[in-house]
């Protein structure tokens, strides 16, 4: 097998186990049970992504694909950031309210 | 008749015409600009047309044509020939004398001068209407004058009978007015011009093929118009304007139009079996209700329009025929009715101002203290009852002889004795009773009036004796020429004559005077009987209200079903009419079926696919807010996946970036908003489920087919060759952002600032505004 | 990829239309989030996916060497996600401001434009 | 509240995505990026700001408010287009001049019209998420 | 040579990535997870940007990947504190005085 | 005159100069400009310091990767094993470094190498609260941090 | 001549962006003004040059088409661009009175101008995406106003608006994107060729009633006009006036344009189906108005029946229909707008819109009454005002196709158009105030009944000039069918120009 034609199918290879991981990442995404829990999955996500690109523009042999990639690293965690502060927020809120919170409010959300 | 005419004649009869009462002060100023502009005006008209009278005589129509929409046809072409000279001079002349009377009876009333406006305003549309020869300009005119006459009717409008008989006449000639127009529109299209002179010189359009529905179509106008029996009941209500009103419009002019019209359209549409047995037919059987109906009324001004009713259903009735004798009848009871009417009209008026009531069973004994109106009276009333020398009688005996001409004259002959008769009687009733026998209790004192109301009695009365005794003249100048007309050739004339010999109509005529002189005497029981008939009769007048009510929660309902204020019905209703019009149109219209082309589709393409559906099928079922947010994060990232696997970089940062932004948004935006379902937990939907998934499978289809198809390339492949070479760019995609399709670039970045300023307003703006109220 | 790209569509254009027949308007801008995105991909869709090479004129050359993504539905794609960003946001704002004021979000409960008393009964 | 981890990390981060944004504004017409993209960093930046220092020090930090920045962008971007009409061409007609060489092919670079027209849509977007953001974020 | 090296950064990287994801799924609570999704997930995109640096080679996109790389550094640790803060917040208030 | 600036500057200046915004043009222009400030630190008055800390952050950060690495594999070894083994726990470590860079720098470092993750700092800067996956021996990880990463990172920060 | 073109589009933007920079001072709503000056002169100057030259086209950014975009107009583009600026003035003056101060600071003038200009884009386009372009800032601009000012009623309006107004914004935007697809093409004249030339007619029928969804509610035909009546008795009386003399034209023109120029190649069938959509449009608007009590409401839904005339026109697809459709658009704009100015005014003076709650108009406000009517019976096409010619050209030209039903029903959709003005009259004008107060031109500053009163007039006195002299207009209307239906200098005029 030339090195080329490793390369090739190393990078298919990787692609799908990315994409793998990416299904699993969403399993949680799915299961929750928290919001925490989905953001964590989500975050992943920004990684998961930056992977992506890097393999496809291996593949593909086109490195403008880095360009998604280096945005994504710079900014992705906003998401991760906002969605944990409405998280710590709400609590806050509904605790000032004084609501006995039950487990399984933040579920419900 | 009505139970609720009834009560409105009551209404009327206790407080005649309440804002009158309220506003007018018969000693206030009447020589104002516009009651005195106006008449100046008007008697003006009336002799430029006197000087046609020898020309028009001598058998030269004159024709002006002012251009107004060459290019649709239209203009306003004025055709002068007997008939509507005649008309003319009588709209003219007793207009002149009508606005004179009107500045008296209602000086010093606030809304005059719009009074003034209205009436003139009328004159001039009723003008337009006989001289037009345009069909579409003689409709403008047509429509004028109803919308005039709405005002005028309206006149009282603090008073809802008031409003109400005014909208009852708007409709319904409105109504009559628009199957007009389009009997108009089909005549004019069909004959290749819209100019009725014309139109009736080319000859009749009997056994045309559209001639059946001109005719319906123009029946209807004439109708409503002129008030045929069904279509009769809005005339009595329309007594509610202040009696000048009354006098011109609903006697001389208006009512008249559609007996003009008829007039004018006589060499076109007359002769079929279907004219003559419908116009014979409507007006016989509106000449005798309305005698009835006349008789029964208390209110003289309610008397009154119901005989002008049935001169209506008299005129309709002999334009059936198309033999001179018919035609002169017509023209010549025409004539003198405008003449008698408006006379006795504007008496009333005077008897009402000066006593404060128009109740037949209170008045009597006038003629002591207003003996020239007992005069005007008198002489209009004979007129009226036909007996010589009168115009009237002229007329009685013309209408007897064209009677037995008529086609019908088995069925005409009685129908016209019994309203003749009639009209005997309830000429005795409005001319003779109230001012002769014991004074009633009067709500005032009564006094003779004023001379600019008494002119046009005394006037018009004076015509009527004045023609009666020169038949000759009267004929030749007036009657024959718009028989003439109407006959659409030269008659031979020699008809109208005070002295014919003895001969079935002078027999007629003396069964007339026996039979009515018989009725007036028995009158008062005869309204009794009549009451007690009307009492079991249907209730056109009643059936409107009804019918309106039925119409306003008609449209309730139907309005409900549709505009129902629930969102999610509306958005039902789109998708299902998308879903419908794409489905129909994809099955009716041959678009072809599915070319699903899976074929070389690695596993990435499938993993984003699946993660897309994935992130959707979340979002679907969750019923977590947040939740759905990430599965809505997820599809935007799946979208992305596929806009970097398809060489879309700069569509995927930004699909990215705006992903990234609505999260962190609705991450602001949900900390104060409410939970998915708390308290109104939706269950799932079948129906919504059907829709969706049809909708969704639709676009799919519609989808798969168009990229089935070639595609062109010319535009990309420009851009490919241009963007370095001529646009100085690389980035193909941003130049034809900033430089190929700038406007485009331009407008969206104007969609984001104005979404800014309007979230800008939603959310700060209205905080501010109640913060600054409180 | 176009035929696969249709099913995706369908997919999120049957799942939007669901969410915005509901009565909760957050479902609404659920669904119309996911239905601008059906519509971007149609529209990238329709312009015919090309694979890993974005629309870029290499330095050196004149016009792009091989075969590279239609730039013009990429164009439209990108004005239409930022357009359907600015309408999305403004939507977001005004559900905030109904439920602060109106103390709802639930269409059904949402008559005051249309008020039920218009009703016939 | 707030976290120093966050707040100090987004004080390099502003500055950082900042720059970033106006580098993928620069350099957009012939790699990816351009006014949109450096527009949504650039939002992005000081949204980094906001959430980590609140909206009120962010708007004190950017001197000029959202609305009105993104206003005088869509002026700037007006102006770009009616630049050429006192060029004789048409609306939004690219006005290039080249400095550093005599075309587009030995230029060393260039002032252009559509650049101008990119920084307009640069401001816009900036300006005007930026305003969506503060105005949901101050009402929470 | 230098493809297999690349293919082998890619690999490896590639399962890093999606060994974290796993870890995101099956480890047992929320801050454990996260030592997943930080540290190995990082590590897979750093370790696929080598690859795709060595692969390209030019200056241009090596220095793209250190600055995506470094950035990632900055921000993925920033995003795990914030989760993590949040929950440990929310856990702390619920269930007072205990640990995770 | 703070030598990073200046170094940026310069970067920039070069960037600006090949009328090339690219990272490589950036890159190359931040070499030569630190060169360039090597070269004349005795002329510019920089002092030593700025170089020192350069060769410091390089060490702290070869440093990190390797234990990024590390950490990661144990991670991942944690994660495919059959029965995970983890004993996690939260620690709170007394922090040392003050300033608002440092302490972001420690937590991030610490967030990303073995076993550890930095949940939340305390209000008064004296604790950090950390989480470890394997946390057997609270103080043992603490001082792993006090003598690794923090005393690196007070040498980078050195006034 | 190339630039008659942008004018009447860039002049309101530059007016927005000055008029929002001193939305603060009372200069802002001078310079709106003076915009609204500005751009009544651009219109004018556009309608100069058209008359002469017949089409006119232009190349944004120098690109030839199809390839760049094209500005364009012929004789419909220019007089709906005028029309825009005569209401657009018109509104601008009627807002000094109505507006108060606070909205004023929040950028109205800015989000109006803003509005006027994506009206004015959408006419002039000749590309297609560039019309889902200015469809989307004239959308955007009117959530905005139609909830400045706040309140629930208002709220509610705008999510019912917002709601279904962005789902058939989509439907529009997916339509583009598929015909694309197809022709490979977006420039309008250029669909015309390649739309023809297409293998697939059937799936080009398919996306032709895509669009028809989509412009059909944005016209708000049957059934998809909740929207309409849900909202437009909500807003500033300016700004519904604004809404109903021009959004839905909007969709009109666009029906117009698409359903002429683009999809011509299965009209049996689209203008078939529009026919009927039509004439139940008409209906159930006039039935929905007839349910009102309300001066707003009334109008609004009659803005449903009257779009239904305007279609009608399209649908019936003879020179004179098409021409009928034409009058109609301008003719209702102008007195569609007029009648909510009147009913912003009546508001002032007698307290509500509700027709139960306010009357006596008729005697202490002859001046108000008299502008009432002209535009109301306009409306009810009552001779000779503007509304009968148009309504005299649709019903002559379904008698001309020998159409009884459609003839009926125009016919009968206008008697039931006088019966909802007359209830407004006799309510509001006629009818004594229930309060027992008279509603008088001084309850209102007279800063205020002057800057509302005179657009009032004005366009009255247009409704009077269009009806008593509409010889001009009438030819005008003809070129301009003619145009729609024989589109060939359209085309030449926009790919044969060399920039
Ligand atoms: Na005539
Ligand atoms: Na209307």
């Amino acid at each position: 097998m030339t090195g080329a034609g490793f390369l090739q199918i190393a990078a298919q290879l990787s692609l799908i186990l990315i994409l793998i991981g990416m299904a699993v990442a969403f399993v949680r995404i799915a299961k929750g049970p928290s919001l925490a829990d989905r953001v964590v999955a989500l975050d992943m996500m920004t990684v998961t992504i930056i992977s992506f690109c890097g393999v496809y523009a291996v593949i593909m042999d086109e490195p403008s694909l880095l360009d998604v990639a280096i945005v994504l690293a710079l900014v992705g965690f906003l998401a991760t950031v906002a969605l944990a502060r409405y998280a710590e927020r709400r609590f806050e809120r509904s605790e000032r309210q004084q609501q006995e919170l039950k487990d399984g409010e933040m579920e419900n959300d | 008749m009505s139970r609720s005419l009834a009560h409105e004649t009551a209404h009327l009869t206790r407080s005649p015409t309440p804002t009158m009462a309220e506003h007018s002060d018969p000693n206030a100023p009447w020589k104002t600009l516009s009651g005195i502009g106006t008449s100046a005006i008007t008697a003006a008209l009336f002799l430029f047309f006197l000087q046609y009278v020898p020309t028009i005589a001598a058998g030269e129509p004159v024709r002006w044509v002012i251009p107004w929409i060459p290019s649709l046809d239209v203009n306003l072409s004025f055709w002068l020939d007997g008939l509507s000279l005649m008309f003319a001079l009588l709209i003219t002349g007793i207009g002149a004398m009508v606005m004179l009377y009107a500045a008296k009876y209602l000086a010093g009333h606030p809304q005059y001068d719009r009074f003034a406006l209205y009436l003139f305003a009328f004159m001039l549309s009723m003008l337009g209407v006989v001289l037009a020869d345009n069909l579409i300009a003689l409709f403008v005119f047509w429509e004028l004058t109803t919308f005039t006459s709405y005002l005028l009717i309206g006149f009282s409008h603090a008073d809802p009978k008031s409003r109400r008989n005014a909208l009852q006449a708007l409709l319904l000639t409105a109504t009559g007015g628009l199957a007009l127009l389009a009997g108009f529109i089909l005549m004019g299209v069909s004959q290749g011009t819209f100019e009725m002179s014309q139109i009736n010189a080319a000859g009749s359009l009997v056994g045309q093929e559209f001639y059946t529905l001109i005719l319906f179509l123009v029946l209807a106008g004439a109708f409503t118009k002129s008030a045929q029996v069904p279509f009769h009941f809005w005339l009595p209500n329309a007594m509610a304007a202040p009696t000048p009103v009354s006098a011109y419009l609903h006697s001389a002019t208006m009512v008249k139009a559609g007996v003009y019209l008829l007039a004018r359209t006589h060499p076109a549409l007359s002769g079929s079996d279907l004219w003559i047995w419908i116009l014979s037919i409507f007006g016989a059987v509106t000449a005798v209700f309305a005698s009835f109906m006349a008789l029964r009324q208390t209110d003289l001004k309610q008397t009154l329009a119901y005989t002008t009713l049935m001169a209506l259903g008299t005129l309709v009735m002999f334009l059936a025929g198309s033999t001179g004798y018919a035609i002169t009848a017509a023209m010549t009871f025409l004539l003198v009715h405008s003449l008698y009417k408006a006379g006795l009209f504007l008496t009333i008026g005077i008897i009402d101002h000066a006593t404060g009531t128009r109740d037949a069973n209170l008045l009597g004994g006038l003629k002591k203290a207003m003996p020239i109106t007992a005069m005007a009276a008198a002489v209009a009333g004979l007129a009226m009852a036909g007996i010589p020398p009168f115009l009237g009688f002229i007329a009685k005996e013309v209408a007897y002889a064209g009677a037995l001409e008529m086609h019908l004259w088995l069925f005409v002959v009685p129908m016209a004795l019994i309203a003749f008769a009639l009209m005997f009687a309830v000429a005795g009733i409005v001319a003779y009773k109230p001012f002769y026998g014991p004074q009633g209790d009067l709500p005032h004192e009564p006094h003779e009036g004023p001379w600019p109301m008494l002119l046009g009695p005394v006037v018009l009365g004076s015509c009527g004796l004045l023609f009666g005794l020169m038949p000759g003249l009267t004929a030749y100048y007036l009657i024959e020429p718009a028989v003439n007309a109407v006959m659409g050739a030269p008659d031979t004339g020699g008809r109208v004559k005070l002295w014919a010999g003895f001969n079935l109509p002078l027999l007629l005529s003396l069964i007339t005077f026996a039979l009515g002189f018989l009725i007036y005497l028995k009158h008062q029981a005869l309204r009794e009987r009549l009451a007690r008939i009307e009492a079991k009769s249907p209730d056109l007048d009643a059936s409107w209200d009804v019918f309106l009510d039925w119409f306003v929660r008609f449209s309730k309902g139907q309005t409900g079903l549709i505009q129902t204020g629930v969102l999610r019905q509306y958005m039902f209703a789109t998708f299902a009419v998308f879903a419908v019009t794409v489905l129909i149109t994809l099955i009716t219209r041959g678009a072809g079926g599915v070319n699903l082309n899976l074929a070389g589709l690695g596993l990435m393409e499938w993993g984003i696919s699946l993660l897309i559906a994935a992130g959707t099928v979340l979002v679907l079922l969750t019923s977590s807010r947040i939740t759905a947010l990430v599965g809505l994060g997820t599809v935007g990232i799946g979208v992305a996946l596929i806009f970097i696997a398809y060489s879309a970089p700069d569509v995927a940062i930004t699909q990215l970036l705006v992903e990234l932004l609505v999260v962190v948004l609705l991450a602001l935006a949900l900390l104060k908003m409410p939970y998915l379902d708390k308290g109104n937990v939706q269950k799932h939907s079948f129906p919504n489920a059907v829709l969706a998934i049809a909708v969704g499978v639709l676009t799919t289809w519609v989808l798969l087919l168009v990229v089935d198809q070639p595609f062109d390339r010319r535009l990309t492949e420009f851009f490919e060759a241009a963007s370095w070479t001529q646009a100085f760019g690389r980035n193909i995609v941003n130049v034809i952002l900033v430089d190929f399709r700038t406007l485009d670039t331009f407008g969206e970045i104007a969609v984001v600032l104005i979404a800014a300023l309007g979230a800008f307003v939603l959310l700060k703006g209205m905080r501010a505004a109640k913060e600054e109220k409180k | 990829m176009e035929s696969l790209t249709a099913l995706i569509i369908g997919v999120l254009t049957a799942a939007s239309v669901y969410l915005m027949l509901s009565r909760t308007f957050m479902r609404f801008l659920f669904g119309l989030i996911l239905l601008s995105n059906a519509v971007n991909l149609t529209i990238f869709a329709s312009g015919r996916m090309t694979k890993g090479h974005p629309a870029l004129v290499p330095y050196g050359a004149d016009a792009p060497l091989q075969a590279v993504g239609n730039a013009l539905p990429q164009a439209l794609v990108l004005t239409a996600i930022v357009i359907g960003f600015g309408l999305l946001a403004f939507a977001l704002a005004l559900a905030f401001e109904t439920f602060r004021r109106t103390g709802t979000i639930d269409t059904d409960e949402l008559r005051f434009a249309e008020p039920k008393e218009d009703e016939p009964k | 509240m707030n976290s120093i981890i966050f707040t100090a990390g987004a004080r390099l981060l502003v500055a950082l995505v900042f720059v970033f944004s106006l580098f993928m504004l620069l350099r957009g017409h012939h790699l990816p990026g351009g006014g949109f993209i450096g527009g949504l960093l650039g939002a992005v930046a000081f949204i980094i700001y906001s959430l980590a220092c609140g909206p009120e020090e962010t708007r004190r930090a950017l001197r000029v408010s959202p609305e009105g920045i993104a206003v005088i962008g869509l002026g700037i971007a007006l102006l770009a287009g009616l630049f050429s009409f006192f060029m004789g061409d048409p609306f939004f007609t690219g006005q290039w001049y080249w400095v550093g060489g005599d075309s587009y092919e030995t230029a060393a670079f260039s002032i252009n019209s559509v650049l101008v027209f990119d920084i307009g849509v640069y401001l816009v977007v900036l300006g005007g998420i930026l305003s969506l953001t503060f105005a949901f974020e101050e009402e929470t | 040579m230098i493809d297999v090296l690349v293919g082998l950064f890619l690999l490896a990287g590639a399962a890093f990535v999606l060994i974290a994801a796993i870890g995101i799924v099956r480890l047992p609570d929320l801050l454990t997870r996260m030592h997943a999704s930080t540290k190995a997930g990082t590590l897979g995109a750093l370790l696929v940007l080598v690859g795709l640096a060595i692969h390209q080679g030019t200056g241009e996109v090596v220095s793209k990947a250190v600055a995506t790389a470094l950035f990632l550094l900055l921000t993925a640790p920033i995003a795990a504190h914030m989760i993590g803060r949040a929950h440990a917040r929310v856990m702390q208030k619920l269930k007072p005085k205990s640990g995770a | 005159m703070n030598g990073l600036l200046l170094n940026l500057l310069l970067a920039f200046a070069w960037a600006a100069m090949t009328a090339d915004f690219s990272f490589m043009s950036l890159a190359t222009g931040a070499v030569l400009g630190f060169f360039a400030l090597w070269i004349s630190s005795p002329l510019t008055g920089i002092d030593d310091l700025y170089f020192k800390r350069f060769r410091r952050s390089i060490y702290l950060a070869l440093f990190f990767l390797w234990e990024l690495l590390m950490s990661s594999v144990k991670v991942a070894w944690d994660v495919i094993r059959p029965v995970p083994q983890n004993k996690p726990a939260l620690i709170e470590v007394p922090l040392t470094v003050k300033g608002d860079f440092e302490i972001l720098l420690l937590t991030n470092l610490i967030s990303l190498t073995p076993g550890t993750l930095s949940v939340d700092v305390s209000e008064d800067r004296e604790t950090l609260l950390v989480h470890a996956m394997f946390g057997d021996d609270a103080d043992d990880l603490i001082d792993d941090i006090k003598n690794g990463f923090e005393r690196l990172i007070m040498g980078v920060f050195e006034k | 001549m190339n630039w008659v073109l942008v004018f009447p589009i860039a002049v309101p933007f530059a007016t927005a962006v000055f008029a929002y920079l001193a939305r603060n001072y009372p200069a802002g709503r001078w310079i709106s003004l003076a915009g609204s000056v500005l751009s009544l002169i651009a219109s004018a100057a556009l309608m100069v040059v058209v008359l002469r030259e017949g089409v006119i086209a232009a190349q944004m950014s120098n690109w030839d088409a199809p390839f760049g975009i094209t500005l364009v107009s012929d004789y419909l583009s220019a007089v709906m661009v005028v029309i825009t600026a005569i209401t657009g003035l018109a509104t601008a003056i009627y807002a000094l009175g109505e507006i108060p101060e606070e909205t004023e600071r929040l950028g109205f003038y800015a989000l109006f101008q803003m509005l006027i200009a994506g009206v004015t884009g959408a006419f002039l386009t000749g590309d297609l995406f560039n019309l889902y372009v200015w469809f989307e800032v004239m959308l955007i601009a009117s959530f905005s106003l139609l909830v400045i000012g706040g309140g629930k009623d208002r709220l509610d309006a705008g999510i019912k608006y917002v709601a279904l107004n962005l789902v058939s914004t989509l439907v529009f935007l997916s339509g583009i994107g598929l015909l694309y697809g197809v022709t490979g093409t977006l420039n309008m004249a250029d669909l015309r060729g390649a739309v023809a030339a297409s293998d697939n007619q059937g799936l080009i029928t398919v996306i032709a009633m895509m669009f028809m969804v989509g412009f059909g509610v944005k016209a708000a035909v049957f059934p998809l006009f909740f929207w309409l009546p849900a909202s437009y008795h909500t807003p500033y009386f300016a700004i519904s006036a604004v809404f109903a003399g021009l959004l839905t034209k909007v969709g009109v023109y666009a029906l117009m344009r698409m359903f002429t120029l683009v999809f011509v190649g299965d009209v049996g069938f689209t203008h078939e189906i529009l026919l009927w959509v039509s004439l139940l449009t008409m209906f159930t608007g006039v039935i929905g108005a007839a349910a009102q009590m309300d001066f707003r409401k009334i109008l609004s839904f009659h803005i449903i029946s009257q779009i239904g005339y305007m279609t009608l026109g399209l649908a019936l697809f003879t020179p004179l229909a098409l021409m009928g459709g034409v009058f109609y658009l301008v003719h209702h704009i102008i007195v569609k707008a007029n009648l909510f100015f009147v009913a912003g005014l009546a508001k002032q003076y007698a307290g509500s819109t509700d027709l139960n709650r306010i009357g006596g108009l008729y005697k202490s406000a002859p001046l108000l009454a008299a502008l009432f009517i002209i535009p109301a019976f306009s409306l009810a096409g009552f001779p000779p005002l503007s509304g009968f010619w148009a309504k005299y050209l649709i019903v002559k030209a379904a008698i001309e196709l020998n159409m009884w039903f459609v003839t009926f029903v125009s016919l009968l959709v206008g008697l039931l158009t006088i019966y909802s003005m007359t209830k407004i009259w006799g309510y509001a004008f006629w009818k004594p105030h229930p309060d027992g107060y008279d509603p008088t031109p001084d309850r209102a500053p007279a800063r205020v009944t002057a800057a509302m009163i005179t657009p009032i007039a004005g366009l009255a006195a247009m409704t009077i000039i269009i009806g008593f002299f509409p010889e001009p207009f009438v030819q005008f209307a003809q070129t301009a069918a003619m145009q729609l239906l024989d589109p060939t200098d359209y085309v030449t005029t926009v790919l044969g120009v060399q920039p």
